[in-house]
């Protein structure tokens, strides 16, 4: 019942703001339901602690602990953003940013206020939808749900790079989802030799674990790497990530923040699920190779445009590339501690991301433009709040330790080592400390230095208390993991492993 | 203890007596080899008498530190003239501080004079005080080479263990390494004391000279100590010199025949020593100031060559 | 007409309209003019639905029926008239040259196809001799193809729309890949697919035409504002 | 007596300082009252701390406690042994000193910076440095080695206004991440073989490693610990860092956080590797006598006071390498004593060299607090005005020569004994190495003397060089306290060796398994010997009380002789000139010229002068002489590298050039590639 609900929610909320026009009520609506949301996911948590993977409508949709942990982190995002959201737009508002581009399309606050609060809840409910569904199918539809909802995310603002952003996310979105599907009929295909089945249930995921191992492995192979690809475009695995940086900044920010946060989650949570059944079917190497291949790349492709940057809101996509290489890497070093570190990194990597993207945000609305060049540093001077969380939350992500990414890197480093990819890990190494210098060097020159002299931020309570609210999780998180989280990690780490 | 005591005030009249009448000896035998009369050998007792009677100027632009160093200077040139065995092997400090002290201690003393000629703000004293510190600084790694060449045959830095180990066995000195060894430490003397090629003590050019230029400023009895001491570290170098080479007729106790004896073979000894110097420095000119760190490279590599040898023969 | 029985016949059958529909696409990777390369894709679609039929006549399968019915309508009906209707709001008719010229293209799209068979022949089981599995087993190697070359088109052409009749035919291939290997996803599953399709047309057509309006071209290799 | 609540105490002073961290940065708005606080509560914890060790080393026995996590091997686990005593006792003497020193050091801040960050950063960077010295879990060691880098960062950039802080503080926090980097890989490489994350199962687990995996984890544990130690050539950052930060803060920078390193290698060195092959002491050993010889040398050539100290550090974490480097070649070859001796005299130079080092930056920061400036030639004459400050720099500067009698000079002897020892213990052509770093130790400390005769002189004697000097006051009296306290400490433990010298027997039977303390002592508990049959013997004690005994004599002469003429006061001698000038005086720049013209090899040295003149260049109106010296390993190693990686990643940015069809190209070929080569078994 409890996953009806989870979908429902958000279904019902998005017609609610589309109809009830009026910018607080939209607020309202949006914040309320994210926060039913959320706890509707940590009901779900602790009764598949409880008492195993749920299931409803037999077994269409379908919950375990890997399941429930994307959803709780996907609404967790989603609450955040919409926190932060109330704030963002009010100053955009104020600004006449809307107005500003009315030419091409911009149309003025209200209209586009209703877009958002309209799409977001569309954008949660596919999202939430991916982590249910147990057919296969409905997976790969629900992924190309959350594509189809953020396109509009990405051309809010309506300016021509915008525009460009889109396209490029749609199309390049479009074809690596077809090869998505593709790896999927040939699932389908490979299963289907086995099970002889039409019915629904020939897709179930629950139901092709079970057989998996005798699968037709030529079948499976070309599906799985057709996954890879598929899945990997919408995570934005190298080199397939082209689409992000263009789509991260121009996106508002909180959505910029969902699709970095939440779903990338729900990519890689597609691609976690085929790899379950190719481990059980190929045995884990060949998918293993796959992965740390395109993971180290990842790590790799994004180094240099770290290093050398002109626009911070870029930066952080390059960054979100990155994490994705990170937690493939650790998927594809494998064993107990790969898996878990990949999980791990995935759950810190979502409460961390936000945040950057709200410091982000708020220089960006203070500075009005997204250029290091243009913005002069210095920005502690007027901004100190977002100023010193923009540095904290820059150590955090770059996985400095006290900060719990940390403590995923340093599980994926010690399963590169346990899996004997000594050099591999070295690499991995390296890749990290060059992430991280270029990073700091960057977000210190920008924050750091002589005043310029700009005017004192104003203060807003929204954006403040979804900055400093994030920021003592984070910080929280470095030195204490809730347990009852933990037992979920471990959970779905264990399902990963052995499929239940 | 008070044995101790006894010994100590010997050897304090020993350094403070023989220490003038040698520096008096060089001074009279390069003289005579440059076919001049000189002054005769009491001259620098003399010397000293006087400038203890006189009075002194003080610069005004000097601190503490410039009235202070002359007693430091002095009290460390005893110091450690009562480590070193002089005319028996076992020094009556020497439990206190073996040859490393002794060149630490020597530094100490250095480290003051230089900041004492700073301290008169005059650019003859920092003149002095850099070259000084430069020319020691680069002198030490080939006297800590060839001491250790010494301490590594005599398995100790302990003054008095040295000696009595080369007392022990004799004609040790004729092995190559330590025949090396005091080449090199020679050279060492020859800068550390100031003298031609290295410096020229005679002098009072501002382009040449390097002691005197750190301690124009002082006069009277400040002059008197920093003299004084300054001929004692003399002596104390060349006695190091004489006694851990050539340990002839060191006696192995304090009774008064055995200091009698050792008092003579010492005494020649300087002497020899002395003479040697005079004729180094007769025959030699003053180096420039930027030719001196070739020759103490050269000691270094004497050093060097003695360690090698060590294990090598 | 005993043969209507024979599914050897329907096996040649569906063989001759996959080969049909893969000419078709090279034919595409060659054309110039939009509405005709909008009218091959009709085509297509309509053969696709045709074979979609016959493995539901020689299966019996119900739900094929549905689901060829549902491809006659959309991809064959509804999407070329869509598209067709943008072409002519936008006024723009005539394709621009491709990044490649149309005789390597074609020929590039030959060697997909090429890739396509070097593919599909690690799957064929000759072991497996029952008529079900045989049937259109060989179609793979055509669906691989198309769907290459579809990808190829994609990434060729420099209009947005063709861009998109590009997604489209690559999407067709998938479809002939589900219909002749699995006859068909689940029914819902082929529903939802349908569904996103028509969406992402929709959402692609506005783009298409804020495009336009923004940058009065559909050159979407114009679009290169957004770089490092 | 082994009942002492070691573990209340030390919980208490991690509460000290974790409390004053919030209080401070609670009470922000407040700059005075968040003086008090941010300073009382760190002298409170500073305190503990100290009492703590002395109990911890007076028990002897190790105090072990954990408290878990909800993360796996992941524990908050201490373990109070000999070792963490000693460094959290040389910490607490640091942080007790510049605590009391920040009263009035922070006083300048208010109303200008905000005193609650800087204290909240101050007391996290004590507290991390107690749970580096401290914890027994990789875990907890790499978080606080982390924190402290970071909030070492946060501190040294404190003026971030200035862009050359800016830069250091990057090059320094890159830096320190680069040896995170090593660490983690050493410990990962570590926990592979021992499944553990605490200290004590990697000892158990040394058996295990092989030879191959033993190298590995030592070279990448001397690069992470040698990077935070500063060693060459990994030191570029150090003489950037430590001069920008507060002044109390370099104290602190130089004094102890370089000492993480040295602590790092000694505990993984001795206690987690297992017996390291001689090769790996010898490379300790040679890295430690080129990093003391360039250390110094590069000091010589510095006039910013700061610069100078920091080249200083150098130059000593080179010759506390040099003593562990041979305890570490000493413990394979068969001689535990010997090494032993040698540990004792590295980790009596750690002590030393924290003290009086940061004595040295207290004292060079209350000559930046009443000047405001931290170029030498620009200073002078200070002796008069601030005569304690003087007297406190003076002694420093003594012991950081290693003259006698002070501390320095009494660890400088134990290394060099242990050298000497090191001839007879090892064979072969490698006991040579033993004297020539022997005499390249002498070396080291006469260019150190050098270099603080130029330090002290031109600093604090003769007259001021420019107006910053003119009119100076004393510094403030808590400042002074601090420097006072480290003072004493340097004469007692110079002059009193003998009695402390006993506490390391601790350490050495923690690390070693021996006990030679007592060996060191004889003569009455007067003389400190070498520990060897024969060996040397020294007694600082003895040469103090000789030197003031003599003083006696001599003070007799010179009253006797000065009773008849008066002491009078007159100008220096100015060659006639009209009145001495500070134009007349020598330069820093001056004095060491005769080395920069001897070791121009390495100095490089570029000068150029230009004369203004109107009628003719004989007779210059006035003369503009600069002169700097290249900095060989930033110009030869780091800027290539910089310049190598910057150009490959604008050479990359063309991969992401904005076209569609570019993009979908790369998706399209790696899906060719895969599907001809991915699919086949």
């Amino acid at each position: 019942m409890i996953l009806l609900w989870l979908l429902i929610v958000p279904l019902a909320a998005s017609p609610l703001a589309f109809f009830l026009r009026r910018r607080p009520v939209m607020e309202v609506v949006n914040l309320a339901a994210f926060a039913v949301l959320l706890c509707l996911a940590a009901a779900l948590g602790i009764q598949v602690l409880r008492s195993g993977p749920v299931s409803l409508w037999d077994g269409f949709f379908y919950a375990d602990a890997l399941s429930a942990l994307v959803i709780l982190l996907t609404a967790f995002v989603a609450l955040v953003c919409s926190i932060y959201a109330v704030g963002y737009f009010r100053h955009e508002e104020r600004n006449g940013v809307f107005q500003e581009n009315e030419a091409v399309g911009g149309g003025n606050a209200v209209p586009k206020l209703r877009e958002y609060y309209a799409l977001t809840p569309l954008f949660v409910f596919s999202m939430i939808l991916v982590a249910l569904a147990n057919n296969l199918g409905i997976l790969w539809v629900a992924i190309e749900g959350t594509t189809l909802a953020s396109v509009f995310l990405v051309m809010f603002y309506g300016r021509e790079t915008s525009l460009e952003a889109a396209w490029k996310y749609a199309i390049i979105g479009g074809v690596g989802l077809s090869m998505a599907l593709f790896g999927t009929i040939l699932t389908y295909y490979s299963a289907h030799q086995v099970l002889a089945t039409n019915t629904l249930a020939g897709l179930n995921w629950s139901v092709l674990v079970g057989n998996a191992a005798q699968f037709d492995k030529p079948t499976m192979r070309l599906a799985f790497i057709l996954i890879l690809l598929g899945y990997g475009t919408k995570a934005g695995i190298a080199p397939m990530h082209t689409w992000k940086p263009d789509a991260y900044s121009e996106a508002p920010i909180p959505g910029a923040a969902m699709l970095a946060a939440a779903v990338l989650n729900c990519a890689l949570y597609g691609l976690v699920r085929f790899y379950i059944l190719s481990a059980k079917c190929l045995g884990p190497e060949f998918a293993s190779h796959l992965l740390i291949l395109f993971g180290l790349l990842s790590m790799g492709v994004a180094v240099p445009f770290i290093l050398v940057q002109k626009s911070f809101r870029r930066m952080l996509a390059y960054s979100s590339i990155d994490h994705s290489g990170i937690m493939v890497l650790g998927l594809g070093f494998g064993g107990p501690l790969g898996i878990l570190g990949m999980l791990l990194h995935m759950t810190f990597h979502s409460i961390t991301k936000p945040l950057l993207f709200f410091c982000a945000g708020n220089v960006q609305q203070h500075v009005k433009t997204d250029l290091f060049r243009e913005a002069k540093g210095g920005l502690i001077h007027s901004m100190p709040l977002s100023g010193a969380a923009f540095l904290m939350v820059t150590l955090a992500v770059t996985g400095a330790p006290p900060f719990s990414l940390f403590l995923s890197e340093f599980t994926i480093l010690r399963a590169g080592f346990r899996g004997g990819y000594l050099v591999l890990a070295i690499l991995f190494i390296i890749f990290l400390v060059a992430i991280f210098s270029g990073f700091l060097i960057h977000i210190a020159n920008l924050v750091l230095g002589p005043d310029p002299g700009l005017p004192p931020a104003e203060i807003c309570r929204w954006k403040n208390s979804s900055v400093v609210g994030l920021a003592l999780v984070i910080i929280v998180m470095g030195f204490w993991i809730p347990a009852p989280l933990f037992r979920l990690i471990q959970g779905a780490a264990g399902i990963v492993m052995n499929g239940r | 203890m008070t044995g101790l005591l006894a010994k100590a005030g010997l050897q304090l009249v020993l350094l403070l007596l023989v220490a003038p009448f040698l520096s008096g000896i060089i001074k009279t035998l390069k003289a005579r080899l440059q076919t001049r009369r000189g002054p005769d050998v009491l001259q620098s007792y003399r010397d000293i008498f006087k400038l203890l009677r006189k009075g002194m100027v003080i610069p005004d632009t000097a601190s503490w530190i410039f009235s202070t160093t002359p007693y430091i200077v002095f009290v460390i040139a005893i110091l450690v003239g009562l480590m070193i065995p002089m005319t028996t092997t076992d020094a009556p400090l020497s439990l206190f501080g073996g040859v490393l002290a002794v060149v630490y201690l020597l530094a100490l003393g250095r480290f003051f004079l230089a900041l004492g000629g700073l301290d008169t703000g005059s650019s003859f004293g920092g003149l002095g005080s850099s070259r000084e510190m430069t020319i020691s600084a680069i002198a030490e790694p080939a006297m800590m080479l060839a001491i250790f060449t010494v301490a590594l045959g005599a398995n100790s830095t302990n003054l008095s263990e040295m000696a009595k180990v080369a007392v022990s066995q004799s004609w040790k000195f004729l092995a190559p390494s330590q025949m090396l060894a005091f080449a090199a430490l020679f050279i060492v003397l020859i800068a550390e004391t100031g003298r031609i090629p290295v410096d020229n003590p005679a002098t009072h050019l501002e382009l040449t000279m390097i002691h005197e230029a750190m301690i124009l400023e002082y006069s009277g009895p400040y002059l008197a100590l920093i003299e004084w001491g300054a001929s004692i570290k003399q002596l104390v170098l060349m006695t190091l010199l004489v006694n851990t080479f050539f340990p002839f007729g060191l006696s192995s106790d304090w009774t008064a025949r055995g200091l009698g004896l050792g008092l003579i073979f010492y005494l020649t000894k300087m002497l020899l020593l002395a003479f040697l110097i005079v004729l180094v420095e007769t025959t030699n000119a003053k180096l420039r100031l930027f030719r001196v760190p070739e020759l103490l490279m050269v000691s270094f590599i004497l050093g060097a060559l003695a360690l090698i040898s060590t294990f090598l023969f | 007409m005993t043969f209507l029985q024979d599914p050897e016949f329907g096996d040649r059958i569906i063989t001759l309209m996959a080969a049909l529909v893969l000419v078709l696409q090279i034919a595409a990777v060659g054309q110039r003019w939009l509405v005709s390369s909008i009218r091959i894709f009709a085509v297509q679609s309509f053969l696709l639905a045709t074979i979609a039929g016959i493995i539901a006549y020689f299966n019996h399968a119900g739900h094929i029926y549905i689901v060829a019915l549902l491809t006659l309508i959309l991809k064959a009906g509804l999407l070329p008239w869509l598209l067709e209707r943008l072409v002519n709001r936008i006024e723009i008719r005539r394709e621009i040259e491709p990044l490649i010229n149309a005789p390597l293209s074609i020929l590039i799209a030959g060697c997909l196809t090429l890739v396509g068979y070097v593919v599909a022949e690690s799957f064929y089981h000759p072991e497996e001799t029952s008529v079900r599995a045989a049937l259109g087993h060989n179609t793979l190697a055509v669906a691989i193809a198309l769907f290459l070359i579809g990808f190829f088109t994609v990434l060729n052409r420099r209009k947005a729309l063709s861009q998109v009749l590009g997604l489209l035919s690559l999407e067709n291939g998938l479809f002939l890949a589900a219909i002749s290997l699995t006859y068909g996803m689940p029914l819902i599953v082929e529903l939802g697919i349908f569904f996103d399709v028509l969406v992402a047309v929709m959402v692609l057509g506005i783009l298409v035409f804020r495009i336009r309006e923004a940058f009065d071209s559909m050159d979407v290799s114009k679009l290169r504002k957004l770089r490092e | 007596m082994n009942t002492l609540p070691v573990g209340t105490i030390f919980a208490l002073s991690l509460t000290a300082y974790s409390t004053g961290a919030l209080a401070s940065l609670a009470t922000w708005r407040k700059p005075a009252l968040c003086r008090y606080i941010c300073c009382g509560s760190a002298l409170a914890g500073a305190v503990l701390g100290g009492l703590a060790a002395v109990f911890g080393i007076l028990q002897g026995t190790p105090v072990r406690w954990s408290v878990s996590s909800g993360i796996p091997l992941f524990a908050y686990s201490f373990d109070y042994d000999a070792l963490a005593g000693f460094f959290n006792l040389t910490l607490a003497i640091l942080a007790g000193a510049v605590s009391i020193y920040s009263f009035s050091y922070l006083k300048e801040f208010e109303g200008k910076r905000n005193i609650g960050f800087f204290g909240f950063l101050f007391h996290l960077l004590l507290l991390s440095l107690t749970i580096v010295f401290t914890t027994a879990n990789v875990f907890l060691f790499l978080i606080g080695w982390e924190v402290m880098a970071l909030v070492a960062y946060g501190l040294v950039t404190f003026y971030h206004e200035d862009r050359e802080t800016r830069r250091a503080g990057l090059l320094y926090i890159v830096m320190a991440h680069i040896d995170a980097g090593c660490l983690l890989l050493g410990f990962a490489l570590l926990m592979q073989v021992s499944g553990s994350a605490e200290f004590a199962s990697f000892r158990t687990a040394a058996a295990q490693l092989s030879s191959g995996q033993q190298a590995v984890a030592f070279v990448l544990f001397f690069l992470g610990f040698g990077i935070k130690a500063g060693v060459i050539p990994f030191h570029i950052w150090l003489p950037a860092a430590h001069p920008v930060a507060p002044s109390n803060i370099s104290a602190l920078l130089s004094g102890i956080v370089l000492k993480a390193g040295i602590y790092g290698m000694v505990r993984i060195f001795l206690d987690g590797l297992g017996i390291l092959p001689s090769w790996a002491g010898l490379l300790v050993l040679i890295v430690g006598v080129a990093s003391a010889v360039l250390g110094v040398l590069y000091a010589l050539m510095e006039h910013d006071l700061k610069r100078l100290l920091a080249y200083h550090s150098i130059e000593n974490i080179g010759i506390i390498l040099i003593g562990l480097g041979a305890a570490l070649v000493f413990r394979v070859a068969g001689h535990p004593q010997l090494a032993a001796v040698a540990l004792i005299a590295a980790m009596f130079h750690t002590l030393n060299h924290a003290i009086f080092k940061c004595l040295l930056f207290l004292g060079a920061g209350s000559v930046l607090h009443s000047t405001g400036t931290r170029n030498m030639e620009e200073l002078g004459g200070l002796i008069r005005p601030m005569p304690v400050t003087a007297f406190c720099f003076l002694i420093g500067a003594v012991a950081i020569s290693g003259l006698p009698p002070l501390n320095g000079f009494v660890s400088e002897w134990l290394t060099y004994q242990s050298l000497l020892a090191g001839f007879g213990a090892t064979g072969g052509l490698t006991r040579i190495l033993f004297p020539l770093a022997g005499s390249m130790l002498a070396l080291t400390g006469a260019l150190a003397a050098a270099c603080f005769v130029k330090a002290f002189a031109i600093t604090f004697l003769a007259l001021p060089r420019g107006t910053e000097a003119r009119h100076v006051h004393e510094a403030p009296r808590s400042m002074l306290v601090g420097m006072g306290w480290l003072t004493v400490t340097c004469l007692a433990l110079g002059l009193g060796v003998t009695w402390f010298l006993p506490a390391f027997d601790a350490l050495t039977e923690q690390l070693l398994g021996q006990r030679v303390g007592t060996n060191l002592i004889s003569g009455h508990g007067l003389v400190l010997s070498a520990g060897m049959r024969h060996g040397g013997t020294v007694s600082t004690a003895v040469i103090g009380i000789g030197l003031v005994i003599l003083l006696i004599p001599a003070v007799l002469l010179v009253s006797i002789g000065a009773r008849r003429f008066a002491r009078r006061r007159g100008p220096t001698w100015d060659c006639g000139l009209p009145g001495l000038s500070e134009e007349n005086e020598y330069t820093a720049t001056a004095f060491s010229k005769p080395l920069r013209m001897i070791f121009s090899v390495l100095y490089q040295p570029r000068r150029e002068i230009q004369a203004v003149f109107d009628v003719s260049p004989y007779f210059p109106k006035a003369i503009r002489f600069e002169s700097e010296i290249e900095p060989t390993f930033e110009k030869r190693l780091y800027v290539p590298l910089k310049d190598l990686l910057l150009w490959f990643s604008t050479r990359m940015r063309a991969i992401q050039a904005g076209s569609i069809h570019a993009y979908l190209a790369y998706i399209f070929v790696t899906l060719v590639l895969l599907l001809l080569f991915g699919v086949r078994p």
